[in-house]
């Protein structure tokens, strides 16, 4: 298998990969713009170590996370899907985390509801100062995601 | 050989090389779905009509057309398996008759291979229809319980009950079925097995004859809609195109809620999307089912949309029916199978459409 | 019949007559056994004999009348000139769950309450076709000395041919061949209608008389079993429903909640989903089907009645419900001026499902929402 | 009403299947208005066998495919005695148009085709050719004229008029052709632009529909051909009728949302007729006897 975890691969494939081998699990991160985008720049400019699985993509606001851009990256097979963004009350746009805060909390249990597992999409607050929190945020995700191997539940299968 | 009785328990070993298909329950459907599975251990005998028509055998809801990676095709090979239907009512093998004419490269200079591969590798034993239901209207479109068309076996249960027979205990319990073999490939598949069938008693001809009279005048009973619309193709051509701008349609459609469950689990409607899906450069092109009920059917890249509301998609799905299907194929477009009528959330039913017009249909008729 | 067909005959004639309305929406009698369907009288057709008459109220009159107001009602947020024709007036016979979902799509602007007549009816409950479809089934078998039922169309394990229901609330059905089954009607009530917290309309224009059925629990009792089920169990049933989904989208079309001009499912700029039955495409579009829901939805089960190929989703659909008003006390009901969840916040909302690195617990695990499972998960994986 | 498709017995597509493209290369993009959301592909057949299969009269169309994407119908604008290549010009709207307008020559996509009915090349043997154009549904007569103006075709037909407006100069398309066109003594070509540019401008100035009742070419043994946008066939016809064309004698082609092209997949029907086989060309009369629904 590969440094990263393939495009495209069938279900069955995936199985015969060993959880928490030598596999690396490809994890999409939204992060808002204000402060965990800067919490990882941070993160990088002090450099900390994180694992390298993560694909950043930058967001305005955490509340510009819609429950289907996490849906997407799981069908396109990413193996885990972090949302972040600034800590409750901090938000550049005074009040848009908290409304994705209600929005968030129905996505990770309706999503657990159907048996999806709960490592494979988490949420968190990150600040721009945080460098630090962000670099452990993202090892424990990366471990979580390993230790429940590589998705299959809702990934496309495609050619 | 054209007339043999087989044994129901011999059914299973018909199945050739390839697939085979019967009436069967989908696992996990408490309410009773059954659709044509490939299990042959449970053939289903007892059953109005599948829930999801023939028409999914040969022209599957997502059909893989070709396979791409970035700039360079491959395309999937056609389908080889051979395929033995068993157990289709005779109104779903009218409608792959139908299904062929569209398919076919006479129907407006192009053949559709997929579709044709699978009819051509393909054996279908129609199952003479005993227990008509109260929805069923299949004499009205031309066709009938017993009705011949589209099948290369027309099989009859023989000692089924009565319809209407006041014990319904008795329906399917006789264990022997009549085959009359329809076409080459009919009769083929009855000399590849020769030593499962016995020759046809002319008391069990008969008995199959009466049964199918009498499911024929059990659907004339239980839906005369005042017109025979399989009868009157003329008279459809010329009274039809006329009634496009009949001021009923927008209440003969008020209550239509634009889904598409009429359509997809229509014996007929064919229509069908193209779309590529793929991740990065590399992936499929795939057609799938279609409705006319749909907006996007019809919406042009520009926004412009020739079928803006439901009165006109619904209209199209009947006028295509009952008025561009007589023009360009000599046929209704419909088998009165009556999926769409139990299927439809809201009830909204083709026999009121049909009989709304029946007049208009028949005026000329009469007249003459 | 129900005796109040009558009542509301008169309401809609009164209503006619005084030029209150421009059209009603009631229920007609269907074409099918176990069915009444929706019936639109316009202001024109009202003073023909026999228009008004056609209206029934009896215990099929299941959909969710609230679905066909929209059309009439259009929002449009980019007219620039005011609209030249007032809106319709319209009549509508409204169940409780109705009146629910005009309720929130009034709170959305995409109904006009101005121009509607909500002619309430206390609701005694609908009954389940597919239920009585079930119980016949049973029935015939048991009765008929080792023979099968007639079965009906479409795969139906049974052909009804026709009904009666009496007032003292038993339901009497036909089968082909004769035999007349019978059950109290509570015995073949919708779940939703068993489990109804809301049975009674407020805020009608008009409230016909009779007394509605009494409020039921919520049923969340379903959803904390399932919740306890295993990721595994809970994944295979989700997976097994949907492989018969045929993408006909007679679940969306059927919501009256489900309003927007254009589905997230027909984007096609950004195309989040195939048009195909791949399972990942038709998971991706219930999931987010249901989520949107959130805070709309009255659980009137019209998804699960529409769908041709009897797909059960109603634990999803209750779970969203559940997980509203645990979360955020909101349960949408009457009351016009209840803020809808997911528009505004509260700064006590919970963080609970927030993964902080800083605490150990970690994973993922938001244990008000996944219940044992979530940990038993977490565990397995040590 | 013309020479139909199964005559010509076309196979379409690769390999006998016709829903299975021809490899094509593009070989070059031009920008055609100042808009730039109009350009001109021009692709060339990666297999001879089927740049021969490929044989098309103007008129008809083809579904252009970029994988990935999807595919889309346009009418072909080169004319079969431009053996080497086809044209296409595709105006940014949907998601195909723009994956195209973002390509770069050497990107190698598909064509399905050539699909549709024709022009009506052989009635209009032996007449005077009356073209009324507006916009960039100029596309197929750009086919037609190229192929009428060839020497071994141009004794054929009698006299050509063409008239072609646009908004304004920067959208005239083909700027190239036009400019041969003018000087020619086979075509008597008029161009048009709806209002003053404020430049310098030699044409006319007006709408289509206006100019043409002043430009007034004679309906005497002339048929005329007519594409644009639905406003300026709209005002169009009547023109043409006063100025004594018969309604057979208008030649006007549909488009509609297609998919498979070839009559199957059921979405371009105008009543019983499919756009994708039946047309994209039509007589007025014939139209008039459908459903206005296109």
């Amino acid at each position: 298998m590969s440094q990263s975890a393939p495009q495209h691969i069938h279900a069955e494939e995936l199985a015969t990969v060993e959880p928490g081998g030598d596999w690396h699990p490809k994890i999409v991160a939204f992060l808002c713009n204000w402060c965990s985008y800067a919490g990882a720049d941070l993160a990088g400019v002090s450099r900390l170590q994180y694992g390298p699985n993560v694909r950043i993509i930058r967001v305005p606001c955490s509340a510009r996370v819609n429950p289907q851009f996490i849906m997407k990256a799981l069908q396109n097979g990413a193996d885990g899907v972090l949302v972040s963004g600034c800590h409750p009350g901090d938000c550049h746009y005074i009040s848009g985390n908290l409304v994705a805060r209600r929005k968030f909390t129905l996505t990770k249990r309706f999503l657990e509801f159907f048996g999806i597992e709960p490592e494979r999409v988490q949420f968190s607050w990150v600040s721009a100062s945080e460098g630090g929190r962000f670099s452990e945020l993202m090892n424990r995700v990366i471990a979580d995601v390993k230790r429940v191997g590589p998705a299959r539940r809702l990934v496309k299968n495609l050619p | 050989m054209d007339r043999a009785t087989i044994r129901k328990e011999d059914i299973p070993k018909l199945k050739g090389e390839g697939k085979f298909f019967a009436p069967g329950r989908k696992a996990g459907d408490a309410t009773a779905f059954v659709e044509l599975v490939e299990e042959p251990a449970e053939i289903l005998y007892e059953y109005g009509n599948v829930r999801v028509p023939l028409k999914q055998v040969f022209f599957p809801q997502t059909e893989v057309l070709c396979e791409y990676d970035f700039d360079e095709i491959t395309e999937v090979p056609l389908p080889t398996e051979s395929i033995v239907v068993f157990g289709a009512r005779p109104c779903d093998t009218r409608a792959l008759a139908q299904l062929d004419a569209v398919f076919s490269p006479e129907y407006k200079g192009h053949p559709d291979p997929y579709y044709l591969r699978r009819r051509e590798n393909s054996v279908v034993i129609a199952l003479a229809c005993s227990l008509p239901c109260g929805s069923c209207f299949c004499t009205v479109t031309g066709g009938g319980p017993a009705d011949r068309e589209g099948a290369d076996i027309l099989a009859h249960e023989l000692g089924a009950a009565e319809p209407g027979a006041a014990k319904p205990g008795a329906a399917g319990s006789g264990d022997t079925l009549l085959f009359e073999a329809l076409t080459d490939k009919g009769r083929a598949l009855l000399e590849a097995h020769g030593e499962l069938f016995a020759e046809a008693q002319a008391g069990q001809i008969e008995t199959a004859q009466k049964a199918a009279a009498a499911a024929e005048a059990k659907v004339r009973e239980l839906n005369d809609l005042g017109v025979d619309l399989g009868a009157e193709l003329d008279a459809l051509k010329r009274n039809m195109d006329p009634l496009f701008e009949d001021s009923r349609w927008s209440g003969l459609t008020d209550s239509c809620i634009g889904c598409g469950a009429c359509t997809y689990l229509c014996p007929t409607c064919y229509c069908f999307d193209i779309a590529d899906e793929s991740r990065l450069y590399k992936g499929r092109r795939i057609r799938t089912w279609d409705s006319c009920q749909f907006p996007l059917f019809t919406r042009h890249a520009s926004g412009h949309n020739p079928r803006t509301n439901k009165k006109e998609r619904l209209r199209q799905r009947f006028m295509h029916k009952f008025s561009y299907a007589v023009e360009n194929n000599e046929d209704v477009l419909c088998v009165g199978c009556g999926r769409c009528i139990t299927a439809c959330p809201v009830n909204l039913d083709i026999r009121d459409v049909i009989r709304a017009f029946a007049k208009g249909i028949q005026s000329e008729h009469v007249s003459q | 019949m129900d005796s109040r067909t009558e009542e509301i005959r008169q309401a809609a004639r009164k209503l006619f007559a005084e030029d209150k309305i421009d059209l009603f929406i009631g229920f007609e009698a269907g074409t099918l056994p176990l069915r009444s369907r929706p019936c639109f009288i316009s202001a024109r057709e009202a003073g023909e004999d026999g228009a008004v008459e056609r209206l029934v109220w009896d215990s099929f009159c299941a959909n969710n009348l609230a679905a066909y107001l929209q059309k009439y009602h259009e929002n449009e947020p980019n007219r620039r000139k005011p609209r030249e024709k007032p809106y319709p007036r319209i009549g509508i016979a409204a169940k409780a769950c109705d009146l629910r979902s005009i309720v929130a799509l009034t709170k959305e602007r995409q109904v006009q309450r101005d121009s509607l007549v909500v002619v309430g009816i206390p609701c005694r409950g609908m009954i389940d076709r597919r239920k009585v479809e079930a119980a016949a089934a049973a029935g015939a078998a048991a009765d008929s000395a080792g023979g099968s039922a007639h079965p009906g169309p479409g795969g139906a394990p049974v052909e009804i041919l026709a009904h009666r229901e009496s007032e003292d609330g038993v339901l009497e059905v036909t089968l082909r061949g004769g035999q007349t089954l019978s059950w109290p009607r509570e015995e073949v009530l919708q779940a939703c209608c068993l489990e109804c917290r809301l049975p009674a309309p407020e805020g009608a224009d008009v409230v016909v008389s009779g007394e509605a059925r009494k409020p039921g629990d919520g049923g969340y009792a379903r959803i904390q079993e399932f919740e306890a089920k295993s990721l595994e169990e809970r994944w295979e049933y989700f997976r097994g429903e949907l492989a018969r989904c045929i993408r006909c989208n007679a679940c969306r079309q059927a919501c009256p909640t489900c309003w927007c001009k254009e589905c997230f499912a027909e984007q096609t700029d950004l195309k989040w989903i195939g048009v195909g039955t791949e399972p990942s495409d038709t998971m991706f579009f219930q999931i987010i089907r249901i989520f949107h829901q959130a805070g709309r939805c009255v659980e009137c089960d019209a998804c699960y009645r529409a769908c041709p190929m009897g797909i059960d989703l109603r634990l999803y659909t209750k779970k969203i419900v559940k997980d509203v008003e645990e979360a955020f006390g909101y349960l949408p009901g009457f009351d016009p001026e209840a803020a809808p969840p997911l528009t505004t916040f509260s700064e006590k909302d919970t963080d609970s499902f927030i993964t902080d690195p800083d605490k150990p617990a970690g994973a993922g695990g938001d244990g008000a929402g996944a219940g044992p499972a979530g940990h038993e998960t977490h565990a397995k994986g040590h | 009403m013309n020479t139909s498709v199964s005559e010509r017995n076309a196979t379409a597509g690769r390999a006998g299947n016709p829903y299975i493209p021809y490899p094509v290369t593009i070989a070059e993009i031009t920008v055609e208005n100042e808009a730039r959301d109009l350009k001109t592909f021009k692709l060339v057949f990666e297999n001879e066998e089927d740049r021969s299969a490929f044989a098309y009269l103007p008129g008809q169309f083809a579904e252009v495919s970029v994988l990935g994407t999807g595919e889309s119908p346009f009418g072909i604008a080169s004319s079969p005695t431009e053996e080497d290549y086809l044209l296409f010009t595709v105006k940014l709207t949907g998601t195909v148009t723009a994956e195209l307008h973002a390509s770069e020559p050497g990107r190698r996509i598909g064509v399905r085709g050539p699909l549709g009915n024709t022009f009506p090349w052989d009635r209009l043997e032996g007449k005077d050719i009356v073209i009324v154009s507006g916009g960039f549904a100029f596309t197929t007569l750009r086919s037609a004229i190229t192929y009428m103006l060839a020497p071994e075709n141009r004794k054929k037909y009698g006299n050509i008029f063409a008239l072609y407006g646009a908004r304004s100069p920067g959208e005239l398309m083909y700027k190239k052709e036009l400019a041969a066109w003018k000087d020619s003594q086979d075509i008597q070509l008029h161009l048009a632009v709806d209002r003053d540019p404020g430049e310098p401008w030699d044409g006319k100035v007006g709408l289509v529909p206006n100019v043409l009742r002043e430009l007034a070419p004679k309906a005497a043994n002339a048929i005329a051909m007519v594409c644009g946008p639905p406003i300026m066939i709209r005002f169009t016809i009547p023109v043409l009728q006063e100025l004594g064309f018969a309604k057979e004698d208008i030649i006007l082609s549909l488009e509609n949302r297609m998919k498979c092209g070839i009559g199957k997949c059921g979405r371009c029907n105008v009543g019983a007729k499919y756009v994708c086989v039946d047309g994209p060309v039509f007589s007025f009369a014939e139209l008039e006897k459908l459903p206005p629904e296109y």
